[in-house]
């Protein structure tokens, strides 16, 4: 949390008086409440009073949620209102059909997710197949992956990494909180093991330079 | 045939099913390491251990089925099967002494870890599905409050800026005198009408300076102006082959004769 | 409250057991907040399991809400979740924007402010383009220029002036304090090359048909 205490230190504390915690709570209440989407603490504390601090308000605020009908939960470093999972079955009404998404669609989306960022060329590798283009435009157009740095090897190809909507989505966290993440890795199964010279798919001009170390990185 | 047939005696009739099945199907598969995966599920073992002398077998045989029965395989089917032809030799035969590139135990492992990660790939992507999601399990607010924008803009300039835009105006208008000031300007087609009207007149060489007219050679801009332009005419007077031009030596007068007519 | 009551009277209670209160308070307040429209008691009702008693519900949570960030209020039959009314200021977001004057804009208040009290015309003249509406306004708003003391000329033109909030920006005591033109041309600021058969001197007549007089006048 020391992140978030740090975005949210007021620069000039001596100007206003902040208003009272209770008050602050009540405000974060309020913001949360009325948005859709996440909202950052750097945007909480744009918007609340000068020297108010979002973040200490945030953690009274969650416990008072606990349990309740509608959890406070954490969005990347971002904070939205949702309902409880539980009670999922009362709001059927509310459902929004989604399209259903393509088998290759849904293991790009985890490759994409458990080993960000990743090329697209990795990608293929992982799932033995070209990658087709509508596979990647409908995951960009749900905004669930987007284009992260280009990677530092030859043809500097892009990187996806997924989206602040898309933990919004599955109700992660973070990345980290990926399921059976810890797992995977210590089973090798995130490395880039590069191929021991001719591999069928032939792709000696991707692997090998991914470095585990960039995964996950911030 | 009958050879064709042999070889397909020689399966177990679970094995024979299943790739027959596999035939039926090969559209389903999403490649050639899908199909793997798939074959490599009718061994019933940890991906880790898995035989990939007996894979690279069950490909083969579903390639050649395949071929026997006139289905079109994409191209990188043909690849992988002559790759696992290769290995299948490699992993066959004893290594070759002194022989470069990686054994056919490490290309066999490698083979067995994409197998693996592409399975533990969509075991990860199952699991992900199956997580509560947004809009099916949980909500949002249903009446969420646009926050009304007020877009305040505020103009910077400084001392600086406004000093520049004076200056720029101020040195525009230095030049305006120049520009407006026709009276001590004197144009080369008034330089040319009264030269071609007085060339006729001075049969010998003239110094180009005579033609300059009365009250043009005090004022210094007058007679630079006059100078310029009775010049300007003399050369296009020249070009059109009126006149002849002469000067002994740098800086000498310029004399000018009209040139006579054949 | 009593119409609440009235309507939540389950008919059948035998069926299933009702969810302890606990609960049913959970399930109104998830629904509430994830329905786009108020929602009835009879709706309430309808969606929450069997022999449940929404109308009771109701009174707990909006207590529970009671001067919180968020109120469960009343709208017409049915109900809802809004935003506490002293906290409406929230969902206003002010975003300030710096932008550079323009040319036109920057040049038009130079000419006021080295040639006040100046006329629409003069300002044309000089710059010798002419001044758009929108540019006078916008430094008549940005309270830069204010009208001064009409011309006593044929028409009686108005004349803009430069105004105290124009000093304050510019950290300028009075418009005298203005650099003059040999000050601008030693700063660099002037193209330095006079101009044929123009002398220094001659500067001065050009200011002449403003009326030297009339500068800087307070």
């Amino acid at each position: 949390m020391s992140d978030i205490n740090d975005a949210a230190e007021p620069i000039e504390k001596t100007l206003f008086e902040a208003p009272p915690m209770g008050e602050q709570e009540r405000m974060v209440e309020a913001i949360l409440f009325a948005s859709a989407d996440p909202v950052s603490v750097a945007e909480l504390t744009a918007r609340m009073p000068h020297g108010a601090d979002p973040a200490e308000a945030l953690v009274t605020l969650r416990k008072r949620y606990d349990g309740r009908g509608v959890n406070l939960v954490r969005v990347g470093d971002a904070y939205a209102m949702r309902t409880a999972p539980d009670l999922g079955h009362l709001m059927r009404k509310e459902t929004v059909e989604t399209r259903k998404l393509s088998r290759a669609a849904i293991e790009t989306l985890a490759i994409v997710a458990y080993h960000q960022p990743v090329t697209r060329a990795e990608i293929e590798e992982i799932r033995g197949v070209a990658v087709s283009r509508g596979t990647v435009d409908q995951l960009l157009e749900l905004e669930w992956i987007r284009l992260g740095r280009r990677r530092m090897t030859p043809g500097r190809p892009v990187t996806f990494v997924v989206t602040e909507t898309f933990l919004d989505h599955f109700g992660l966290e973070s990345a980290r909180d990926l399921p059976g993440l810890k797992e995977l890795r210590s089973a090798g199964l995130l490395d880039s093991r590069p191929s021991p010279g001719l591999t069928p798919a032939d792709e000696a001009e991707d692997d090998g330079q991914i470095g585990q170390s960039e995964l996950f990185e911030d | 045939m009958p050879d064709d047939w042999e070889d397909d005696a020689r399966l177990a009739p679970l094995d024979r099913m299943a790739a027959e099945a596999l035939i039926v199907d090969v559209d389903g598969f999403e490649g050639p390491l899908d199909l793997l995966l798939t074959l490599s599920r009718t061994q019933k073992v940890d991906l880790r251990r898995v035989s990939v002398l007996q894979l690279a077998e069950q490909y083969l045989v579903f390639v050649a089925q395949a071929q026997m029965l006139r289905i079109e395989l994409a191209a990188d089917y043909l690849v992988m099967a002559a790759w696992l032809a290769y290995l299948k030799s490699r992993l066959l035969l004893p290594p070759e002494p002194g022989a470069d590139g990686p054994s056919a135990e490490d290309l066999a492992a490698h083979l067995a870890f994409q197998l693996e990660r592409l399975s533990a790939m969509r075991d990860a992507a199952a699991r992900l599905m199956a997580r509560d999601q947004r809009g099916r399990d949980f909500f949002v607010r249903g009446i969420p409050e646009d926050v009304m924008r007020h877009r305040k803009i505020t103009y910077s300039a400084t001392l600086l800026d406004l000093m520049r835009a004076y200056a720029r105006i101020r040195t525009k208008d230095e030049f305006r005198p120049f520009v407006m000031d026709r009276n001590h300007v004197f144009t080369m087609e008034q330089a040319l009408d009264r030269m071609r009207g007085l060339i006729g007149y001075a049969g010998d060489w003239a110094d180009l300076t005579s033609f300059i007219p009365d009250g043009w050679d005090i004022n210094p801009m007058r007679r630079r102006s006059s100078t310029a332009a009775h010049f300007a005419a003399m050369l296009e007077m020249a070009k059109a082959g009126q006149v002849d031009i002469r000067q002994g030596d740098t800086f000498a007068p310029i004399q000018i004769k009209r040139r006579e007519a054949r």
